[in-house]
């Protein structure tokens, strides 16, 4: 079995972006995921918003673990190279690659299963070093690829396809990011990709870890009635922010009643402008975010949306003071101190 | 112990008066206690002399408060492989005196601090005693409990340099050097060294029978570990990325290789590191760091030992099959499990030779000394990305973490690196498509890419069932394509790596083989077994999987021993799979409770196993109960 | 292919008129429209007829829309290894068609739905055409997509029904007992079912030359899968706590241990649990809880496949070291990394014989069928108890998924558990002091205690070096002395082991050794071999290490292959490790591309080897690169 | 070497608790950790804790993981059984064992690299599962027994021994605890013998994860000036809540003016009693302590005592909802279903 190439017809009327490309560059293989999964949803807000941001394709580098979730590195932007890794340890690979290579854009796709399971050592720490990455859990609280067990972040009393009750509380990625301090933190919906869209782009400027958890139902085993990440449960409970992103050198033309709306800009320039977030709601502030979103959990409403940005965050690099130039293009004789330098340094071991 | 072994162990007995370059002697003493910067003195003392020495540490597993010991052996003859035969042994730790006083030799000398009472623990009528007043002579001198603790250890270091006959101004210019900068230290310690010395001279015949003498045979060599030479070779090699998690014997390589990038990989105008290291939050991550890495293109390595490969192993099976470089030094320690992590083993053969599930292969290197390690540290980066594979380093904690004289470090400024192929922009935009894993040259390797050179270079790498395009693939026929390249791959590699080493004595119809850090003791026994007219050929295998001419030599005798340091005879496992002779005919000489290998082991247990002319039949069913075995591993 | 392949590929041919109870069919379909009901009905049906048949299940690694084929052979004579010759095939899915009628036979039939036109791809003209208007036919009964789609399949089980001559009473009791509750379920299925038998029996001369008949051949049998025997196994071994991660193919075990447990393993009164089944965050943790359960005294045990061994290799060192009992099932699949997750192989053998860093060696049993995983689950409790260290249940995708006829499971009721040397608190009231260590009686096994019984029966459980008296120790002598006992353990586990099974057959002088699931395809492939004047002695190897009798048998033949599902014969691995017999006179045979073994892989394989008279030499060098290697690896 | 037995001269002068027992039986082997090191403190207060609550020896189970703190399970209560298992896989065997034998009383001894490292995510999943253990971190910056690496809990700009600073954020386990939904929380001092008693009692009671995390220094290499895990630095920092314990049937004696202390009853009865504690400071609302933690954070003040604590939390049995006998005790009767049970159930294989 080979893998289904998408027929590629270029629609000449496609808009083009600055690279002078059309959406259709930054697509890649045919899914092989169930129809109607969140996931695919995940997928084509990538691909919109790579395309809009004008990305090189090549620069990209996909990471992922194992799951459903994270076989989706193969169905975006097929002109980059992707990783599909093994099960919950691709923060390691992402983190090593980066050290490596720090100027291509990373991103990662993983899973509830494959970062809250077995992958959570891995996730807290790429986190803690503030590795500079988009890292996505597409999150539909169950081990879809495994056919439906629950996964940590399974809501207590949200109900199994079979009709079980999880007992055990879960594991909220975005309140466990904001308490290992980081730098990014983002909650989004599958099925709001005009909410989603400018989210990942703020993550892919975002110079550190960007974790955006995004609900993503999994309509062949936890989209039933009972099931708090299900459609219908998460269009019910959603308390969506808003947030618009304007990069870098682009005018800022919308605007609201002042006080209805912050503005954050990012290191490299670019601004987020937040609209439809309640009164002095402020991103910046990590205490007053993690009260916020404690509250309205407690009226169990899940709260979406660019939740908190420190844009000032020191990234891997930064802590481990390395050059600006990539390692990877180091040219060896930067790197091999030569023959005299080794009769030198060996009389120490006289 | 059979009439051979007795025989043996008092060979030689009584003592020609005078030794000269050619004894050993064992400090004891608690760890903490500074100990371990005397008995350095010592060592690079002689050495600088010219005399060839080595230094054996046994360490405890503990901070501090817990017996050490100290072994220093001089041989003229450059035998510097451990020896368990002590002609002296200074006594600074009275919780272990019985022992210790057990440990020397009929006719030897025992040196301790005869401030106190000679205590019974330490009398024994056919060794002489040797008391100097350390604490007297240093409380006297100097103020502060940690102070004069320190100090009592440098004066022993003045008597030895008296009873031993070393070179005082060789002691003066050490210690002028590693207190260059803090005068009041150099004084301390020169006085400390001074107050035995001037002692032993007063009250003892000095030097003793057995001493030191001026000699000519270190001065093109260097004293140096294993993990620091191996450090070294990675800068050289042009490494960027170590991702490693402490653990002991390895940590000193990582500790090393910071200090040396430090000096000599800083950007002159800026300051900043042309490397990143990374402390991972434990080995599965620190592996995973290194493909990580080494996909993006950078040469990347980590440092572990055998709790840190089992960790790996999973990441290990993705490098295999997924066809991504990584190097891995794996510095062995006495397993399994936690075991006796500060003492030495070669226990982790098997299990990186075919880590993890499923049907794997991997390469591995084997450095008989830190000379070897600077050297295959090299060659392991240019394996590693010349065959997309993982590459093991297989070190100990004898080699890694003990000072061996060896060769000077040579560096050949023409070597550039050798990156395997990897597809650069113009290839890419040259060719029509390209696919990862397409053998068109027939020899098991394909073409790689990097991420970010170029759209055409773009694929999916995995660990899932895919074939030679790249794709994914569940398909019976094209899963084992690959499958198969990757065998072919091996028997590629294996003609790539270093060769054997093979030494043949003629007449010789007993054939040794050893690997990595017994290589000096067999070398040694080679040369007293010939004494007692048993001439030996030897060949030492320095990588795996094994070329064709490794099995010839198996052919070749009538009698094989395979010598080395671990229960379950490893070596010799490797031997017989991959060369498909008969493990049966395969003797397990050895040890593998954690001391180094001596020359009396290996002659020894092939004395014995000539004798009882059992070995093969034993072998055959106990697998490695070899009664050699159960002797070394019970007479240590 | 050589000519002996050629000859048998087309032997018998052309074909009998009639063939009874002997064929095989095919049906290819999409995964997530429900063809697996449809497939259970068939097989099931077959079976309550008395007759012999298997299912083998090759589904993807996906959860809707990808290609899945269900294979099911019928054999009046019993033999239901997996075959590639088809003589029927359904084709119910477009994307497959090409392939799917190519593994038609010549004179085969092919099976479609008519309601569209023949499409070129399904034509060829030494295959003859049924077609059934499926999907017309239902969408005139039934309305809603999901329900038409679901009924298509009904339906074609209805046509198979009347194509082949099946008892349409079993098929109407079978339906009966599955909708027991669902009136209207039961009515549409039925209706379905007769749509398709009515229209072929209109529409074609029903039943084909081949066909069923009833017989009487499975009265004393079921039809089972060996997860489902497994977990069983587990619940009547006593087995309290179940620690598990997620994983195909081994899920299935643990969801059968769960329902089983709700059913027979509930308080009466309460209703509470008497078991304790934990979803743990990763393989690491399953197996740290089964060591820390086993450590208080609970039967427990965990479920995985291949990347879970590999991230459990460290724990298992620690099991090893520190004597903890562990009971692991390794449901294997095709590796290596994440490999083939849907497909079968034998690949983790070798990993588990030695899991972990340092001198181990583990237990292993190997079932051949769902029946042997029922008896080798008990066993394995048994020996791990009693042993005091991870025992292994090595089974595959092959057993643990697909439904096997076997004997009924029988239960001896007197059977109580085999505990081992477990000192009660009467026992520990009574001695002077407790070691953990000390070997009384030489076995190699000595006495343990449990947590919470009894102030004298502390020590403390460590990874790291122990002496006999269970202290922490870093003495050579002390660690060598519990090392060496750890093999002695072995050797006497091995006697406990269950014995090979050994078959003759008069004049036989080629040997074939084999394991596990390829036992089924080795007895047939002895039959035809036979047939072609090679008569065969066959030994099925239970467990690991090997007993002498295993080296014996080796050594009494010419030629010996020896039948496994890997690429690196890993069995003739172990055993040329274990028994000292050469590796290069071990013929390798076997597949490794996922698909279960058939006796047509090993016949053509040694034929072609017996042939070429080459094997031992190729294998000798190149490892794994035995030609029939290759041959039958791209064969599928 | 075989380990160092103390000397057991009994003095009649020693008091006994209600088992008959002196502190000394509650004594291991010798430690052969440094002169001076927080982690033999601990030993001694727990050595005192399991003391003055009269248990049994050999009804405690002692697990650890790797490291200088994970050796001194062997330095207390000899006669119980210990487990030294593998780096920072201690809490999976705990959880085994308990849900083995759920009558054992478990204490579980770690460090900060064993459990804030490579055991982060088994520690996490231990908390969310709430196994039956008071669970130790012996916290001390860095990693003793390899020679003094900084581990995960080293603040930002704490100096190692050679001079380096640490410049990565540190992972609280405390607030980390608090947001996975922890049940007992508390923060100590090996210095202060005095909290930390009644903390471990409190702990040992706690039918649930009970945390522990005590700031331990580490004299030979992370006890220096600029080091902020120093004995030095933390009695200076350190902003001390103090509780009482009273056991289940002891009468409350002590009593203070009320609003000054407030009082938690445990499941079993017992009774915690918090005095210094500030106005109106509330043990059981978990935003509000997390709130406080954080204030005083801010002006780097490091506050200890039992932190938070719910005695109604449901433990891991509960969820699992298994018989109340250990598992361990039940007889093979209750378990096999026999011969007959086998012939009926194997019908659905027909
Ligand atoms: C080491 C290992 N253990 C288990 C598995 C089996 N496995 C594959 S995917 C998966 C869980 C996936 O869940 P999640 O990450 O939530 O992805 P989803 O399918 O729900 O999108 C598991 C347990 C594996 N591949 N590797
Ligand atoms: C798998 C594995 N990796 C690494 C080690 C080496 N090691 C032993 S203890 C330790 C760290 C201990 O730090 P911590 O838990 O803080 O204990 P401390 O010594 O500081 O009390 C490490 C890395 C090991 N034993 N096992
Ligand atoms: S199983 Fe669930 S997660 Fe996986 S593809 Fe189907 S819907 Fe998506
Ligand atoms: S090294 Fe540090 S932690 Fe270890 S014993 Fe010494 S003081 Fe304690
Ligand atoms: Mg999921
Ligand atoms: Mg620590």
């Amino acid at each position: 079995m080979t893998y289904i190439v998408k027929p590629k017809v270029r629609h000449p009327s496609l808009p083009i972006n600055q690279l002078g490309l059309t959406s259709r560059d930054y697509e890649g293989v045919m899914s092989t995921l169930c129809a109607g999964c969140g996931h695919d949803s995940i997928t084509a807000a990538i691909v919109q918003a790579v395309f809009e941001s004008s990305i090189a394709p090549h620069r990209i580098a996909k990471l992922s673990g194992i799951g459903c979730s994270s076989k989706t590195t193969a169905y975006f932007v097929g002109q980059s190279h992707g990783f599909n890794s093994v099960h919950g340890r691709m923060p390691s690979i992402a983190t090593g690659a980066n050290a490596g290579n720090r100027e291509l854009i990373y991103v990662g796709v993983s899973g509830d299963g494959d970062s809250l399971s077995i992958g959570l050592g891995q996730l807290c720490h790429a986190i803690r070093r503030n590795v500079n990455i988009l890292y996505l859990i597409e999150n539909n609280g169950v081990y879809g690829l495994t056919k439906g067990q629950f996964s940590a972040s399974a809501d207590i009393g949200s109900k199994s396809k079979r009709g079980e009750e999880n007992q055990q509380p879960p594991i909220d990625p975005v309140s466990l990011a904001l308490t290992l301090g980081a730098t990014f933190v983002a909650r989004s919906f599958s099925g709001d990709k005009e909410q989603l869209v400018p989210i990942l782009k703020a993550g892919f400027r975002h110079r550190g870890f960007a974790l955006v958890d995004i609900i993503s139902p999994c309509v062949a085993f936890n989209d039933h009635e009972g099931s708090t990440k299900s459609y219908m449960y998460t269009r019910e409970h959603n308390v969506p922010l808003v947030a618009d992103f304007i990069p870098h050198a682009e005018e800022i033309t919308t605007s609201y009643e002042v006080g209805d709306v912050r503005a954050v800009t990012m290191h490299d320039g670019s601004v987020v402008q937040f609209r439809k977030v309640p009164k002095n709601y402020d991103p910046t502030d990590r205490d007053a975010v993690q009260r916020y979103l404690r509250d309205r959990q407690r009226d169990s409403e899940v709260v979406t949306g660019l939740l908190y940005v420190d844009p000032s965050g020191a990234d891997m690099h930064t802590t481990l003071g390395t050059v600006e130039r990539p390692l990877t293009d180091l040219p060896f004789e930067d790197l091999c101190p030569g023959s005299e330098a080794l009769e030198k340094l060996q009389k120490q071991f006289r | 112990m059979t009439s051979v072994v007795r025989a043996l162990r008092t060979s030689g007995q009584p003592e020609p008066r005078t030794r000269i370059n050619d004894f050993a002697f064992k400090i004891a003493s608690v760890n903490g206690t500074g100990s371990s910067s005397a008995n350095d003195l010592i060592k690079k003392a002689i050495f600088r002399m010219g005399i060839p020495v080595s230094g054996k540490n046994l360490f405890p597993s503990n901070i501090q408060g817990l017996p050490t010991w100290y072994e220093i052996r001089v041989n003229r003859d450059g035998h510097t492989a451990r020896t368990p035969d002590f002609d002296l042994l200074v006594a600074m730790n009275p919780a272990t005196y019985a022992r210790d006083l057990a440990e020397v030799r009929p006719g030897g000398w025992l040196l301790h601090d005869s401030t106190w009472p000679l205590p019974r623990k330490l009398v024994r009528d056919d060794v002489k005693v040797l008391g100097v007043p350390l604490a007297a002579l240093c409380n006297e001198k100097f103020g502060g409990s940690r102070e004069r603790i320190l100090m009592k250890n440098i004066a022993y270091t003045g008597a030895l340099a008296a009873f031993l006959d070393m070179d005082m101004s060789i002691i003066e210019q050490l210690l002028g050097e590693s207190y260059s900068k803090k005068k009041t230290l150099l004084d301390s310690n020169f006085l400390a060294v001074k107050l035995g010395y001037d002692y032993a001279r007063e009250h003892y015949e000095c030097p003793l029978p057995i001493r030191l003498e001026r000699m000519d045979a270190t001065a093109d060599s260097i004293l140096i570990d294993g993990n620091t030479a191996g450090a070294l070779g990675c800068i050289y090699a042009g490494a960027t990325v170590a991702a490693w998690y402490p653990i002991t014997p390895s940590t000193s390589m990582i500790d090393a290789f910071q200090a040396f990038a430090r000096k000599l990989r800083r950007d002159p105008e800026t300051g900043k590191a042309r490397v990143a290291i990374l402390q991972a939050e434990d080995e599965l991550s620190a592996v995973g760091m290194v493909l990580g890495a080494n996909w993006v293109g950078a040469r990347a390595f980590t440092s572990t030992s055998g709790p840190g490969i089992s960790l790996m192993s999973e990441f290990i099976g993705l490098a295999y099959y997924a066809e991504i470089p990584a190097v891995i030094f794996d510095i062995q320690r006495t397993g399994p499990s936690t075991g006796m992590p500060t003492r030495t083993q070669q226990g982790d053969l098997l299990l990186c030779a075919y880590a993890s599930h499923g049907d794997t292969k991997h390469l591995l290197l084997f450095p008989a000394d830190p000379g070897e390690c600077f050297d295959l540290a090299v060659r392991a980066f240019d394996l590693a990305e010349r065959f997309q594979t993982p590459v093991f380093v297989l070190s100990d904690l004898d080699i890694g973490m003990n000072d061996w004289v060896v060769p000077r470090l040579k560096w050949d400024d023409s070597y550039r690196p050798d990156r395997g192929k990897v597809l650069n922009a113009d290839d890419l935009g040259r060719i029509e498509r390209f696919f990862r894993y397409v053998d068109t040259d027939g020899d098991g390797v394909t073409a790689r890419t990097l991420p970010g050179i170029h759209p055409k270079g773009a694929f999916f790498t995995r660990g899932s069932g895919h074939n030679e395009f790249g794709a994914y693939t569940e398909d019976a026929k094209e899963y084992a394509e690959v499958m198969l390249r990757l065998s072919r791959k091996a028997l590629t590699a294996a003609q790539a790596l270093p060769r054997p080493e093979i030494r043949k004595t003629p007449g010789a119809n007993v054939g040794i083989v050893s690997v990595g850090g017994c290589h000096r003791a067999v070398l040694e026994a080679m040369e007293k077994l010939a004494e007692r007219g048993i001439p030996t050929d030897y060949m030492r295998v320095r990588a795996f999987p094994f070329v064709p001419e490794v099995r010839a030599f198996l052919e070749s005798y009538d009698r094989i021993f395979v010598v080395e340091q671990n229960r379950d005879a490893q070596l010799a496992s490797l031997l017989a799979l991959e060369t498909g002779f008969a493990r049966a005919r395969l003797g397990h000489v050895g040890t593998f409770g954690g001391m180094p290998l001596s020359a009396r082991d290996v002659v020894e247990s092939i004395m014995k196993a000539l004798e009882w002319r059992a070995v093969s039949e034993t072998s055959a069913n106990g697998g490695p109960h070899v009664p050699a075995d159960d002797a070394v591993g019970t007479d240590e």
